[in-house]
């Protein structure tokens, strides 16, 4: 028993020994995922970490521009922007010629098929079967014309008939869809861009079956031919990426930047991209530091350890050549009363009173390092419709005032107001908040409590309504105000966007005429004006815009911030001279 | 022998039904609407309702339960809601780690408890013994999580003996990823173990035979490791077999924080998603595995015991 | 004159407990020539344990300390020896039996496994030939078919059988000096003999020297050549067992030889030790002799009433098996059992483990639910009687049990103990008159009432089977069943309580039903014995007839293997 | 000779023990410190701010302050009556239950047996973290789910227990004496076997007690615990963020303050096998 013991613990520590040392030979890409990777099938997607898998393997019929800013749409899949007939309802699109599906087993031969306008009409239809019932459907419910009664049909089906044809899904030839919407959609083309829309080939599809999710077979710059649950997914260069080109334009000073030093290069950039999925906020950081990932988004916690006074890169890390990124992102936070509970329905004041209770910039500089905006209202600045100047009066620290409102609501100092139970995810910050919130609601005599719940959970309760206050993060699906007014339009009342159940009919009327107009300086200020009506109002208590803080490595190029970074990674690229100089320190 | 085994076989119908009804109860009946989970936040009202109907929610309370039944007995759990990932599959693909870091971990800490347990009982009464007794027990009442933090931070990070984090298929790819959990895993089990060890070992050592073996003229440590051993390891081979199913579900923090994915860490997962499937999936699974060596180790009892007959 | 074999000089043991010092041996001396048997005799807690421990050095410490004292083996002091040298003396040159075969054996090892064991360690033999050794050594103890009852477990063999190999283990290296500690103890009746025969043979054949150690001096008698009695940590007399037998010195000593009932006299009353000495140990003055001692059937008053009659009686227990643990067959540990008792008799059963006289005993209290036959009480047929008729019975039939330390609830007072019956009959009228009745039937049964709010794990043995007696009597029962009550206490304890119970029968009018393994006991209290064997009752006749002619070789062998407390020429004679 | 119960005898036998007593006088402090705080008396104050965010430890805060500038030690405090209280809670479920089932099961045998066995064996089939997670999850959170769920799974091992127990002294020949003073079922259980079972009882609370401290500390840690008030588990849950900043002290108290009534109950639960279990006096 004794040597089993000595036998064991030599190759313990021998294997310890000949831990494997980095290669500087390849351009490997070594990312994190701090969340599970559900799967590849692009219609079940509603998180954005699998969005940024999915989007090495799929490509959409647009993306953004990676450099470009505000974001700005550009054709991928399709060969140009589409032409829109002059009612805004049909729009004609024409497709790449020459791409190449991934090789795989699922099409005759092994080889990859050509990508077709069947293709594009398959993958919309797809995301329209009652029988997958897709997590993305809500981008195109009741919006193409013949696919929700297409839907409704088969639901009763056995099994879905895609051989049959929508009115709204017209096949003009291989290379030419038409598409019809039912009334103007002016968001579409965004939704055209979203890992939801990423085409798919039936032939994978029906090959795989329920595995499908397991199976990528797009036509994007990387391959993974299985995905397995485990927490490393290593991708490698699609050897049969048609030409895309590195771009040769961004923002103004990118240049500057050295962003655009590989324009005109043919991507991707990285023979192979790792990501490795780390949960846990202390092994990402320490994984990090010892190199073992190029970039990281900060999390929270190490903050004050990577940034000294809440701007300066830490001296240790600049040291080592580390870069740090800081940008606005489009997102707003909030704590939204349930408007079905009379108790906050009728009662403005009382809304309002909370409101001013709530030491904005303490809970920023505890929980934001003080680098998140204070929200006044559910725009985030980057989108048409936020204005600088705008004040809410009552996004402000005044005890005396909210004293004072809440005595006018009827709840002098609180009496006769039952405990407010505040529903949130079970995590550690977001449970912080609230007793920030609760510590700071007490001083005006309103008492609070957490109540926490797992992500479902805590979506069940808002579509039930079970809940008085809840809070939440919603960040932007696509740039467009009309993502975060729809928040609060009164027939996104649960189980749909509108947790609050909010209901106000002027603002409702402005909504249904702005948000089916295109992007305009006149939808703009309409924007405007729902933004600050609604904000005096406080159906919500607004929080913040915050700021994602990324750090990267040195030899890591090309790196900007994206709001929708499905499609980012194959722009990256790695210095490894500077990665072998670099690593000595490490 | 041969016909116990049989009916201890046939007993896990009735316990294997029991785990199920209770199984049911918590995710079928108690727990509420699932399809907020499938459907994600911009679900329309609609959809929820086909879901339903399409999960079988709207089966009568009898037939779902049949379904719960039919899974503990076939392992055909059908898909998880969150990942929409086979859970079978699941289980297959994360037993592997789950089995690289639990096994070697477990059978370390058996062992090394079981020297340090003897070691003790060699010096019973003595500064050594009640040192290590306070060790053990000083050990147990720190938090795993404590342990958890300051070696990942420590021994990985700052020494860099070891790999922060992650896992490689393989031997010995995967050591230095499952090293330092292991570790831990070790250092955590040796408290209770070497407790219980030396418990039992004692109470067999007051044993009249320990007399006899005594007055032939054997050595005190002949007689604890010949003859005392021998008679502690019938309870001690219950106590260890008993742990091994729960070793199939790894150590969900270890595996959360060191980033194995293994089943630990889709357990919590599923516990995070309310991914009811998958959390029914694990629980058949380990009770499934508990009623299995709870049989292997009575059948053990007769290697080990003599005395112990079946009929 | 040569020096003895081991000579134990001044030796004082202690032991440090909680409560303070306890002092096990008290300075004691004696020795053990070679090619003798020692034979230390003493009731239990006397030090004659202790002693022997501390010749082995087996003594627990640091709990145990000698402060005082030599241990002299062929010429070496043992207390002087450090562990590695006694281990080479233990197990080799002197080796030692215990009391309790059945825990003494290592329950995982084979029994040869366990004996060559002792012979590899001190002789550098090949384990074949260790092997080889112990399956001679238990041909040499009788155990039949040798080379395959080595391959055996402990609990495969039957308790005799289990000493034998205790017995070859022990002889296994030709020791000089064999202790046996209460060796036959556990024993029944006849097995005890065999043991005791062999150890003698043994003893013969090998020279060895012995220390046989024991609290029954008629044990002693069949086998010791000089005899040492231990009380109370002391040696209070040693001698050659002949001039013991016939001249003790000590009271202590005449109490013991005066207080077994013997199977030739038949008197009323057993002399205790009690009558010789004061409880501190002084000799009474009173000569033994003036105490009275009658032939009890002389004065016995009998009537022709019977209280208790058997009918073919069975109680059998399932054996289950099969798949599904059904009960393929019936084990009858009571066949076909019949009898009657008058009243105010004294019914004895006698028989060796296993026999079913427990089982028959509880049987007809109705503890057990007999199978068939019938049991009618007092002319009525109860057999099948429920609920509040059988609780009513129980006011009737009550029984004393054998272990006095299970038979006692630990976590009540005696109070308690005693009121109990009264109040699950509710009788006894109120609390205080209750606690009164009780306080009075412990003062009958020998103990003193301000003991009333003990709990019995303050109690000695002997006190608590008077407890258990006393709770037995309580409800004024007509009819008792001791059913072993006094297998488990000294010697001299057992002649009290025997003497107890005689005078409570005589008191109450009791009727008794006295179920042993112990002839001799049975012989003495009974009016008439029922000779049990493998549930059947074998022989029933009157005491005396059975003793004088009894008519069944089982009985005849069981008469025979009483030991006779008398020396060993007898028995050399035997052999 | 003093007049002791095997209480009482237990208890001067415990008492001799320095360390056990020791524990013993820690685990009594803990409960007072609960009970003061459920009372109101300590650390009713715990939730307003007392000096800066993230103060170290000082002589004015012993243990530092929190995120919110909140005494950690009067969080700890906080925390201290959350854990002892289910501890309690879950004792009072289980042992009603434990012993009740384990009891008629040890003393009738027959069907009863086979019925408590099944459910026991088909609740300890379930792996206890499944079982609490579950309870929880279902119950909807805060503290009575915790309650219930640590209650629900304690109850098996002492029923168990208590099964074997009553079945070896059903077979005691004081039982069968009860039985023959005509004594009936309902009496040999409760007023003679049970009382000479309890000290099992004793020991598996103490022992329960601290599976049942650490289970609270696991749950809160996973979110589905105690909510809305300072529990040992989301102070720990919150050191996991602050601890690579430095903030070390809210761990620290958390952690040492369940340290020691974690050693206290295990040395006492050692020590009272010891004390009160006869088959090892002496040992």
């Amino acid at each position: 028993m004794k040597s089993l013991v000595l036998v064991l613990t030599g190759v313990l520590l021998l294997s310890v020994g000949c831990s494997k040392d980095r290669s500087f030979d390849e351009r490997e890409l070594h990312l994190i995922s701090p969340e599970k990777i559900a799967g590849f099938d692009p219609i079940q997607i509603s998180d954005m970490y699998s969005g940024n898998e999915a989007g090495k393997v799929y490509e959409g019929l647009f993306e953004f521009h990676p450099y470009k800013r505000p974001y700005e749409l550009i054709p991928n899949l399709a060969a140009a922007l589409p032409v829109v007939s002059a009612d805004g309802l049909v729009y004609t699109f024409t497709l790449k010629k020459g791409v190449k599906f991934h090789d795989s087993p699922a099409f005759p031969d092994g080889k990859g098929k050509e990508f077709k306008s069947d293709d594009v009409i398959y993958s919309i239809k797809r995301l329209g079967d009652p029988k997958l019932q897709a997590k993305g459907w809500w981008l195109f419910d009741d919006k193409i014309a013949g696919l929700n009664e297409w839907r409704d049909k088969n639901s009763a089906l056995e099994a879905s008939n895609y051989a049959e044809e929508i009115e709204g899904l017209k096949k003009i030839d291989d290379y030419t869809v038409a598409i019809k919407l039912k009334r103007p959609y002016p968001q579409f083309l965004y939704a055209l861009a979203m890992p939801q829309l990423f085409i798919v080939a039936k032939e994978a599809v029906d090959h795989f079956g329920k595995e499908f999710l397991n199976h990528p077979v797009g036509t994007g710059p990387f391959v993974l031919p299985v995905f397995e649950q485990t927490n490393r997914i290593v991708y490698t260069k699609n050897p049969t990426f048609r030409e895309k080109f590195f771009p040769s334009e961004g923002e103004e000073g990118d240049d500057k930047l050295g962003l655009l030093a590989d324009a005109g290069k043919k991507i991707p950039l990285v023979d192979k991209i790792i990501v490795d999925i780390i949960v846990e906020s202390q092994p990402k950081w320490l994984g990090f530091q010892k190199a073992k990932a190029d970039l990281l988004e900060i999390p929270k916690d190490n903050f004050d350890s990577a940034v000294v006074g809440g701007k300066e890169l830490a001296p240790d890390l600049k040291a080592k050549g580390i870069r740090l990124f800081a940008n606005a992102m489009l997102d707003v936070t909030f704590f939204a009363f349930n408007h079905d509970d009379p108790t906050f329905k009728a009662n403005k004041k009382l809304r309002q009173a909370m409101s001013l209770a709530w030491d904005r910039a303490e809970a920023n500089k505890l929980f934001y390092n003080s680098s998140a905006i204070e929200a006044q209202s559910v725009i985030p600045p980057g989108l048409g419709g936020y204005r600088k100047e705008f004040k809410n009066p009552y996004v402000k620290f005044d005890l005396e005032q909210a004293k004072k409102l809440l005595a006018e609501a009827g709840y002098p100092k609180g009496k006769g107001l039952p405990t407010i139970t505040v529903q949130t995810r079970n995590e550690t910050v977001a449970r912080q908040i609230i007793e920030h919130f609760a510590k700071c609601q007490e001083r005006i005599g309103i008492k609070v409590k957490v109540g926490m719940n797992t992500w479902p959970e805590l979506i069940n309760k808002v579509t039930k309504r079970q809940h008085q206050l809840y809070t939440m993060a919603w960040g932007a699906d696509y740039p467009d105000a009309e993502n975060f007014l729809g928040l609060l339009y009164c027939p996104n009342s649960s189980p749909g966007s509108n947790g609050s159940n909010y209901c106000n009919p002027d603002f409702d009327a402005l909504f249904k005429t702005a948000t089916v107009l295109q992007d305009s300086p006149e939808r703009s200020s309409m924007y405007e004006k729902m933004n600050e009506m609604v904000a005096i109002e406080n159906p919500w208590i607004f929080g913040f815009h915050r700021t994602k803080f990324y750090l990267s490595h040195a030899w890591l190029k090309n790196f900007k911030f994206m709001e929708f970074n499905h499609t980012q990674f194959q722009y990256l690229n790695v210095d490894l001279e500077v990665k072998k100089e670099l690593s000595k320190k490490f | 022998m041969t016909k116990y085994i049989i009916r201890r076989l046939l007993y896990m119908i009735p316990v294997l039904l029991g785990v199920s009804l209770i199984i049911f109860l918590l995710f079928n009946v108690v727990s509420g609407d699932p399809t907020a989970v499938l459907l994600g936040k911009n679900a329309t009202a609609r959809q929820m309702a086909d879901l339903r109907e399409q999960l079988g929610l709207n089966k009568s309370m009898f037939l779902q339960y049949i379904d719960v039944v039919k899974s503990a007995f076939t392992f055909d759990f059908g898909y998880s809601w969150a990942t929409k990932q086979e859970i079978s599959q699941m289980i297959k693909q994360g037993s592997y780690p789950s089995i690289c870091l639990s096994v070697p971990a477990f059978v370390i800490s058996t062992i090394i408890s079981l020297f340090i347990s003897v070691f003790v009982a060699y010096y019973r009464g003595k500064g050594i013994d009640l040192f290590v007794r306070v060790v053990c027990i000083a050990g147990m009442s720190i938090s795993a999580l404590a342990y958890i933090l300051f070696f990942q931070w420590f021994f990985a990070y700052k020494l860099g003996w070891f790999e922060i984090s992650g896992f490689e298929e393989g031997f010995p790819a995967f050591v230095p990823y499952i090293a330092l959990p292991a570790i831990i895993w070790i250092v955590l089990s040796i408290g209770p173990d070497v407790r219980f060890f030396r418990t039992v070992i004692l109470d067999e050592i007051y044993q009249d035979y320990v007399r006899t073996a005594r007055s032939k003229g054997l050595s005190e440590m002949t007689i604890l490791l010949r003859h005392v051993l021998r008679n502690a390891m019938i309870p001690i081979i219950t106590y260890v077999v008993i742990q091994i199913p729960s070793l199939i579900l790894g150590a969900l923090l270890l595996e959360n924080f060191f980033s194995i994915p293994g089943l630990g860490g889709i357990t919590l997962n599923a516990l995070n998603s309310s991914d009811f499937p998958v959390m029914k999936a694990m629980a058949i699974l380990s009770s499934v595995g508990y009623i299995v060596f709870g049989l292997i180790s009575d059948i053990l009892y007769t290697v080990a015991d003599p005395r112990i007959k079946f009929k | 004159m040569t020096l003895p074999l081991l000579s134990v000089k001044n030796l004082v043991v202690e032991f440090r407990t909680g409560e303070g010092i306890v002092r096990a041996v008290n300075n004691i001396s004696f020795d053990i020539p070679h090619g003798k048997t020692i034979g230390i005799v003493g009731e239990s807690g006397s030090g004659k344990s202790v002693t022997s421990l501390a010749v082995m050095g087996l003594l627990q410490k640091p709990a145990a300390v000698i402060p005082q004292g030599e241990i002299f083996f062929n010429g070496v002091d043992l207390l002087k020896c450090n562990e590695n040298e006694m281990r080479k003396i233990r197990g080799n040159q002197i080796s030692m039996i215990f009391q309790e075969p059945m825990t003494s054996l290592n329950p995982v090892f084979k029994v040869g496994e366990q004996i060559a064991e002792a012979i590899r360690i001190h002789k550098n033999v090949s384990n074949k030939v260790a092997w080889e050794k112990a399956v001679h050594l238990m041909n040499l103890v009788g155990i039949p078919n040798p080379s395959a009852s080595a391959h055996k477990y402990p609990h495969e063999m039957s308790g005799g059988q289990k000493q034998r190999v205790m017995i070859a283990m022990a002889i296994s290296c030709d020791p000089k000096l064999l202790i046996a500690d209460e060796p036959t103890t556990a024993l029944d009746v006849t097995i005890q003999k065999q043991v005791l025969e062999l150890l003698h043979k043994l003893q013969q054949d090998l020279n060895m020297s012995m220390m046989f150690i024991t609290h029954d001096l008629g044990v002693i008698g069949d086998i010791a050549d000089d005899v040492v009695v231990m009380y109370r940590s002391n040696v209070v007399e040693q001698n050659n067992a002949q001039e013991i037998f016939t001249k003790a010195i000590h009271p202590y000593t005449k109490g013991l030889l005066a207080c077994r009932p013997k199977l030739g006299a038949n008197p009323r009353r057993l002399l205790t030790v009690s009558d010789f000495m004061t409880e501190e140990g002084v000799e009474k003055t009173v000569p033994v002799e003036r105490i009275q001692i009658f032939d009890k059937e002389s004065e016995v008053i009998k009537t022709d009433h019977v209280l208790l009659e058997i009918q073919n009686l069975v109680t059998q227990f399932p054996i289950k098996g099969g798949l599904f643990g059904r009960t393929v067959d019936h084990f009858k540990a009571v066949d076909d059992v019949s009898f009657k008792i008058k009243k105010g008799q004294t019914l004895g059963l006698v028989g060796e483990s296993g026999c079913g006289k427990t089982t028959l005993g509880r049987s007809i209290l109705r503890l057990v639910e007999p199978s068939a036959g019938k049991i009618i009480y007092d002319g009525k047929d109860i057999t099948h009687v429920q609920h509040e008729e059988l609780r009513l019975l129980r006011k009737k039939m009550q029984i004393i049990f054998q272990d006095p330390y299970s038979s006692l609830n630990p976590r009540m007072t005696i109070a308690d103990i005693l009121m109990e019956p009264l109040n699950i009959h509710n009788e006894g009228g109120t609390k205080a008159q209750r606690y009164e009745m009780a306080r009075a039937l412990l003062e009958k049964v020998g103990l003193k009432a301000s003991l009333m709010n003990r709990y019995p794990h303050e109690f000695s043995g002997g006190q608590r089977q008077r407890i258990c007696i006393a709770r037995a009597l309580m409800l004024r029962p007509e009819f008792v069943i001791c059913d072993e009550s006094v297998s488990a206490l000294d010697v001299s304890i057992q002649a009290q309580v025997l003497n107890l119970l005689l005078d409570l029968q005589q008191e109450f009018g009791l009727t008794y039903v006295f179920i042993s393994h112990d002839l001799s006991v049975v012989n003495f209290i009974a009016d008439e014995v029922g000779v049990m064997y493998a549930g059947k009752i074998i022989e029933m006749d009157k005491a005396s007839n059975i003793y004088k002619s009894a008519k069944t070789e089982y009985t005849r062998a069981l008469l025979s293997a009483i030991p006779k407390g008398e020396t060993k020429q007898s028995l050399a004679s035997l052999v | 000779m003093k007049q002791n119960s095997l209480w009482k005898d237990a208890f001067f036998r415990l008492a001799k023990d320095k360390l056990a007593l020791f524990s013993l006088v820690i685990v009594l402090i803990y409960f007072l410190v609960a009970l003061l705080s459920s009372m109101g008396l300590l650390a009713s104050t715990w939730s307003q701010e007392v000096g800066a965010s993230n103060l170290p430890p000082s002589l004015e805060h012993l243990f530092g302050t929190d995120i919110f500038g909140r005494s950690v030690l009067q969080k700890v405090i906080r925390g201290t009556q959350v854990a002892m209280s289910v501890g309690v809670a879950a004792s009072i479920i289980a042992i009603p239950i434990g012993v009740l089932l384990g009891a008629f099961a040890g003393y009738f045998g027959g069907w009863i047996d086979d019925f408590v066995t099944w459910l026991y064996t088909t609740f300890s089939s379930v792996p206890n973290i499944m079982l609490l997670i579950s309870i929880t999850l279902i119950l909807g959170k805060g503290i009575f789910a915790v309650y219930i769920a640590l209650g629900a799974t304690s109850w098996v091992t002492l029923c168990r227990l208590i099964r074997g127990e009553v079945m070896k002294h059903k077979e005691r020949e004081y039982v069968q004496a009860a039985g023959a003073i005509g004594g009936g079922h309902m009496r040999k259980l409760f007023r003679h076997i049970l009382p000479n079972v309890s000290h099992i009882i004793i020991i598996n609370t103490s022992m329960q007690f601290q599976i049942a401290i650490k289970s609270e500390v696991i749950l809160s840690y996973l979110g589905l615990g105690v909510q809305g008030e300072p529990s040992w588990g989301t102070m720990i849950d919150d050191a996991k963020l602050e601890l690579v900043r430095g903030v070390w002290w809210q761990l620290a108290g958390a952690t040492v303050a369940m340290f020691f009534i974690l050693l206290a109950f295990n040395i006492l639960s050692d020590a009272l096998r010891d004390a009160l279990d006869p088959k090892l006096k002496g040992k």
